[in-house]
């Protein structure tokens, strides 16, 4: 289909802010998202490097305690909630979800929009924390010490955080009910991109998860405002109790914050090196066992919090499980490689990154989830070594490969390669500097969120907080080339990268209603022109329309 | 060593060898598998790199011998760290029967020591070398964690429970302690040293902190101050049990099930006496929630410990401070 | 002429109808764990300090409790018959249908309202600072079982309010909402009260019935 | 008019398993008036969803959702329970 014949894109219909913030269109949805999430995590980036910045020496010099442990607390809050869940789903997701299932909009576009406005209400809320004063309980809100003792605006934080999970539940119900009724004519469940995989696996996540984390903020703002007993020791209640809920959310979260990731990172490689994903069948039920098994590992981050040994024996089992689905997807993506004709475009260069950082985080998760070196390196650098590989190193990294592979698709231009491929390079760099002496700092004792340090630490930390400059940097420069390319980039014809999938079968930027004649499907994902495949690529249905 | 970098942390307990193997062979493990998957990668990159002359022909997109292959090969190496970090771990539920019992009790924002010769330390904690340390661990209020890397073990401190954590110290030294759970304002600075001394050193150091009360003497007289001897005295006119040797008995109880006093039992008879009635009694204890703070507590459950002549790891009585 | 479906993305009412009670009950299914999490709290504490809560269960009205709970399953009665006469297409028998649906559910609210005034008044309710005076045993633990009382009997009100208010919505938009929308919102409306009646089917014996 | 005979059917059955429910919590029968309780609580659940919200007859996709909540809710409180 050439751009020429289709009609007028996305993007010019109308201008004015009115067309923007009551827009349906998921398409602009997915830009209102981008915006937004782009503000918060440079936010949440400015508060890292002040962390960063104060922990190149061990004195405390820079801010004292209490500045401290609010920044590390909104640093999680916001990269997490406000960044790193509706990351991928929000933004690359809800523009391409119709469009790679051959839809003309989400099943409910109202709720669409409406789910950004909710975001916009809990996470601008919980900001209102940071102006009056800001919160000192870490991300993970445990009690009683955020109930009884902090100081900070912690109900303001939790409300701000129950608020946006609504929104994630809206988001997640939206794409469920998209993939099941909305798929084009021959598009069979084993026919889709493993990115709606993904994003499905996600959202099913998202909608049974993150009601148990709305349950437990309840209970504290309650147990502040109410004085209601629940989790207080004194008033026979169980802080451990938190903990449970907490983590029964969390950690299917972490896959929330993973899964998306994994999916364009499968959608990435094949097009680069012109070769169907290896093993498809097997990533993408991969993807739902993650999502199912995710669920019941959420006692590894209590190991050492007097939880029964038992149960610390199980949940130290079913995280080995739970490993073993990602281990099957990292082999498949280095096998899809074989006998292609790869390129180095900026996206494959971050998805290859991705590969690798996703990989020493995963494996460093096996160091966690083994009992007795957890009960000595839990609560140390090294988690947060490990979560930062897989959370900036993986998600972050994967989702810079889909804005940068997509990027012609949402806005019809071309960015400048060799800018994306310098800026691949140096975030590669800089974030290895500046997570690696994590793990050894966490294997030599240092405990988190500590604003002060034994002196014997500061060679790491230095090394630490000057490779968190590199990766600032790293993350500037795309902000500024790819903001260049949007009035000066070449434009960009309707499938760049020669890649397979829907998405790339309308014109860039897609005109409103998505395609100008509804495709149908007759082959299966990745159906790559390749030479030299030995097996025919077909599947069971594919004469069915 | 090194210009003073150091890479690897000190090992001063005798588990910390073990942990240490473990996770040297991880690392092996890991590094070796991250080198594998480099080289695949890397490899492919290269020779398949666009426009290359490399031989493409017999390409497939699947391969089950393959993907089952890495699979089970996946589960068996994740089993065998599984079993191998499980079994150093349940070590941890197994104090050795002759440890010295150290009470600690976490508060915003220090350690607070006391042992069994009724000797206080504040953010620094005095173990001899060579033998088992049981400390059991309380909050006054948020949860602080126990955390001596130098020995590998840490264990979190809950308030409203007591938990126990034990180790062999191997060196003698001064390693850092420090509280690992997040816990408010000044986190950073709540802790401070362990001191590991010679057997010889440690008694004349506990000699030399003066003439403490033990804990149990401490608890005996809380027990009689607070009025528990009168109903659980030999001559009270209330009927209640008899506390001599219930440590670490099974006891019955009014709903027909039976459990083993342990410290949770003996803290929620405390604090929460209509949980669980004994068998054969009128729930008519009050409770001491609120009368009694967490350091009173402990004083207690040594007094009660010490009642337990059969109890092995309670030496708290011939373990009055030697002089 | 508008176009039979309200997203752009279907072209068929039909589907779109199907999609709807879809998402109703995957919404459904989030609010059960929504509830279901903080029953699992109120289950712990239960096992730990059932006597107590047993005691303090007392203190509620039976008689009160189970009239509400009449009065809801009468409303859910009244929600179901208002599907039905939507999906027969009598439109006025559904309207009036829902309008008892809504009084019903106003009725519950009420009848909660003074049972919470009574509890206040007798010292029972430990929230908004108000003082909580206690004759039984172990007042500590009767205390943490007021609090989760009211916790989940007040989430569970503000589900009801919220479907109280948009049926009150389609209500008043009935005369100018196309046949096919109509029905979706039933449907839609329908489900949510269904469950909400569910969530109090849980409540009522969790809470009020405790080895009477 | 048999919907509506369904309907009311199903109407005088949830207040004859109301009626049941507390009057079994009136006879001592131990730990089993709970136990007893949950599960009128879960028979009322059925006819309410399977009569008032034709969840049998509704396709598959909404037992789907059902199924998915049911199946998570006992993981949740299962392995919370094992803590223990
Ligand atoms: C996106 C986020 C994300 C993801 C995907 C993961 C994935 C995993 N995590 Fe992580 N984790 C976090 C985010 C994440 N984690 C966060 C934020 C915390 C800290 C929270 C806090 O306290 O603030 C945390 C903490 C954390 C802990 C608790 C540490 C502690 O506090 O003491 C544990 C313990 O088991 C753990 C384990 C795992 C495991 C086993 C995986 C597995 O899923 C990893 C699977 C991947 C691989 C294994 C690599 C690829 C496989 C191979 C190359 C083949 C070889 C494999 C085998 C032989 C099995 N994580
Ligand atoms: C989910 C996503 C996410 C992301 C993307 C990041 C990104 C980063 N994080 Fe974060 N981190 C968390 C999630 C995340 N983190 C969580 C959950 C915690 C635990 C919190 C807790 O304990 O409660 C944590 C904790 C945490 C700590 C531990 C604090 C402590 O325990 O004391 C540190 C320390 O180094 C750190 C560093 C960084 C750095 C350097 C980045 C970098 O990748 C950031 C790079 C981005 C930028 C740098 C943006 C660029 C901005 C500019 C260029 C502006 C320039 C401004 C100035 C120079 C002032 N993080
Ligand atoms: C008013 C009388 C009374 C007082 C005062 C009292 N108790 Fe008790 N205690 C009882 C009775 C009666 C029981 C048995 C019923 C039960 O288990 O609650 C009991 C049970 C116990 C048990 C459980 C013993 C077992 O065999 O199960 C312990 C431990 C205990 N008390 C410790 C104490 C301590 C410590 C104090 C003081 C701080 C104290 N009690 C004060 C009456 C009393
Ligand atoms: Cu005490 Cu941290
Ligand atoms: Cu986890």
């Amino acid at each position: 289909m050439s751009s020429d014949l289709a009609s007028a894109s996305y993007l010019a219909e109308g201008a004015g802010p009115r067309s923007w913030l009551l827009t349906t269109d998921h398409k602009r949805v997915a830009w209102l998202y981008f915006v937004s999430l782009t503000a918060f995590f440079f936010l949440g980036g400015t508060f890292a490097v002040l962390m960063r910045i104060e922990l190149a020496t061990p004195a405390g010099d820079l801010v004292s305690d209490d500045v401290y442990n609010r920044l590390f607390s909104l640093h999680g809050i916001i990269m997490v909630w406000f960044f790193l869940v509706p990351s991928i789903p929000a933004t690359l997701g809800n523009f391409l979800l119709p469009l790679m299932i051959g839809a003309r909009d989400l099943a409910f576009p109202r709720l669409n929009l409406a789910s950004w406005y909710v975001f916009m209400f809990g996470s601008l809320f919980a900001l209102a924390s940071v102006v009056l004063g800001g919160v000192d309980t870490g991300w993970t809100f445990y009690t009683p010490l955020s109930t009884l003792y902090a100081n900070g605006f912690v109900s303001t934080a939790a409300f701000g955080v129950f608020i946006v999970g609504f929104s994630t539940i809206m988001t997640g119900i939206n794409f469920i009910v998209t993939v099941h009724t909305l798929r084009a004519p021959g598009l069979t469940w084993f026919r889709l991109p493993i990115f709606v995989w993904t994003l499905y696996a996600t959202s099913l996540v998202m909608v049974l998860a993150t009601p148990v984390l709305a349950a437990s903020l309840i209970l504290i703002v309650l147990e502040r405002v109410f004085g209601i007993g629940i989790f207080n020791p004194d008033l026979g209640g169980d802080p451990l109790l938190f903990q449970h809920l907490f983590w029964f959310y969390s950690h299917p979260a972490v896959y929330i914050m993973i899964l998306p990731g994994m999916g364009v990172v499968s959608e990435v490689l094949p097009c680069f090196s012109r070769r169907p994903l290896f093993g498809y069948k097997a990533v993408a039920l991969a993807s739902m066992a993650i999502a199912v098994f995710g669920f019941l590992v959420w006692g590894h981050h209590m190991f050492v919090s007097g939880q029964s040994a038992y149960a610390g024996v199980v949940f130290s089992f079913l995280s080995f499980c739970v490993a073993i689905p990602s281990a099957i997807k990292v082999f498949n993506w280095s096998l899809t490689l074989r006998k292609g004709e790869i390129s180095f475009e900026t996206p494959m260069l971050y998805a290859l990154f991705f590969l690798a950082l996703f990989t020493f985080g995963g494996l460093a998760g096996l160091f966690l989830a083994a009992l007795a070196i957890d009960v000595h390196v839990h609560d140390t650098y090294f988690v947060v070594a490990h979560f930062h590989y897989i959370m900036v190193g993986g998600m972050v990294t994967a989702y810079m490969a889909g804005l940068h592979f997509w990027w012609p698709k949402l806005t019809g231009r071309m960015y400048s390669e060799v800018w994306g491929r310098i800026a691949a390079a140096v975030t590669f760099i800089g974030f290895n500097l500046t997570f690696f002496p994590q793990y050894v700092l966490g294997f030599l004792g240092m405990p988190r969120r500590y604003h002060t340090y034994p002196p014997e630490f500061a060679f790491w930390h230095i090394l630490s907080s000057a490779g968190a400059v590199v990766l600032a940097i790293g993350y500037l420069m795309p902000l500024l080339y790819l903001a260049w390319s949007l009035f000066r980039g070449a434009q960009a014809p309707a499938n760049p990268w020669r890649a397979t999938g829907l998405e790339w079968q309308t014109s860039s930027p897609p005109p409103a209603h998505n395609f100008d004649r509804m495709p149908t499907v007759t082959r299966p994902a990745y159906d790559y022109p390749m030479k030299g495949l030995t097996e025919k690529r077909s599947d069971p249905v594919e004469d069915l329309v | 060593m090194s210009f003073g970098i150091r890479f690897f942390p000190q090992e001063a307990s005798s588990i910390a060898g073990s942990v240490d193997a473990l996770f040297y062979t991880l690392l092996a493990f890991a590094v070796a598998l991250g080198l594998f998957l480099t080289v695949l990668v890397v490899g492919y990159a290269v020779k398949y790199r666009i426009g290359s002359a490399a031989d493409r022909t017999g390409a497939r997109a699947r391969s089950l011998p393959l993907e089952m292959a890495w699979t089970i090969a996946s589960l068996v190496m994740a089993f065998i760290f599984f079993g191998w970090g499980a079994v150093l771990f349940v070590r941890r539920d197994r104090p050795p029967p002759d440890a010295v019992e150290i009470a600690g009790l976490g508060k915003q924002w220090m350690w607070e020591f006391r042992h069994p010769g009724g000797q206080r330390e504040i953010n620094e904690l005095h173990v001899p070398v060579g033998k088992a340390v049981v400390v059991s661990l309380a909050s006054q209020d948020v949860i602080h964690s126990f955390y001596v890397p130098a020995f590998r073990v840490k264990q979190d401190a809950v308030p409203g429970r007591t938990a126990n954590v034990w180790f062999i110290a191997t060196q003698p030294g001064r390693y850092h302690l420090f509280c690992a759970e997040y816990c408010g304002t000044q986190h950073s600075e709540m802790g401070g040293w362990v001191t590991v001394l010679a057997p010889e050193q440690y008694a004349s150091w506990l000699g030399s902190q003066g003439e403490g009360e033990s804990l149990a003497t401490s608890g005996g007289k809380l027990f009689r101050a607070l009025g528990c001897s009168g109903c659980h005295g030999n001559f009270s006119k209330v009927r209640a049990p008899g506390l001599d040797g219930v440590f670490g008995q099974p006891v019955a109880l009014a709903n027909r099930q039976t459990v083993i006093a342990d410290e949770r039992y003996l803290r929620d008879s405390i604090l929460v006496p209509n949980k669980e009635i004994a068998a054969g009694y009128q729930p008519v204890m009050p409770s001491f929630d609120g009368l009694v703070d967490e350091a009173e507590l402990q004083m207690l459950m040594a007094y009660l410990k010490s009642l337990s002549l059969q109890s092995p790891s309670f030496p708290a009585a011939k373990n009055e401070a030697p002089q | 002429m508008k176009s039979p479906t309200t997203s752009i993305a279907f072209d068929r009412p039909a589907r779109e109808t199907a999609a709807d009670s879809f998402a109703m009950w995957v919404l459904i299914g989030s609010e059960v764990m929504l509830f279901g999490a903080i029953l699992l709290v109120f289950m712990f504490a239960r096992l730990s300090y059932g006597d107590a809560f047993a005691g303090a269960a007392k203190h509620l009205s039976l008689p009160l409790g189970t009239a509400n709970t009449v009065v809801l399953i009468t409303s859910s009665f009244a929600m179901a018959l208002a599907h039905m006469y939507t999906a027969a297409r009598r439109w006025r028998a559904a309207g009036w249908a829902l309008a008892a649906t809504a009084l019903l559910g106003v009725v519950f609210l009420a009848i909660k309202a003074t049972e919470y005034a009574r509890e206040f008044s007798e010292g029972l309710a430990p929230v908004l600072g108000a003082p909580f005076i206690y004759k039984g045993p172990d007042p500590v633990h009767a205390e943490f079982f007021f609090g989760l009382y009211f916790a989940m009997t007040s989430l569970h009100a503000l589900h009801l309010i919220c479907g109280v208010i948009v049926i009150g919505g389609i209500l008043a938009l009935w005369p100018r909402t196309i046949e096919a929308s109509r029905f979706r919102r039933v449907q839609a409306i329908g489900l949510y009260w269904h469950f909400v009646d569910i969530v109090w089917v849980f409540l009522f014996p969790v809470l009020y019935l405790i080895n009477r | 008019m048999s919907e509506f005979r369904k309907l009311t059917l199903a109407y005088i059955g949830l207040l004859a398993l109301l009626a049941l429910t507390v009057g079994s919590s009136f006879l001592a029968l131990g730990g089993f008036n709970s136990a007893l309780n949950l599960v009128i609580a879960a028979a009322k659940t059925a006819v309410i969803a399977i009569l008032f919200m034709h969840l049998a007859s509704d396709g598959v996709l909404p037992r789907l959702a059902v199924a998915a909540a049911g199946f998570w809710l006992m993981i949740l409180f299962g392995l919370t329970l094992i803590g223990q």
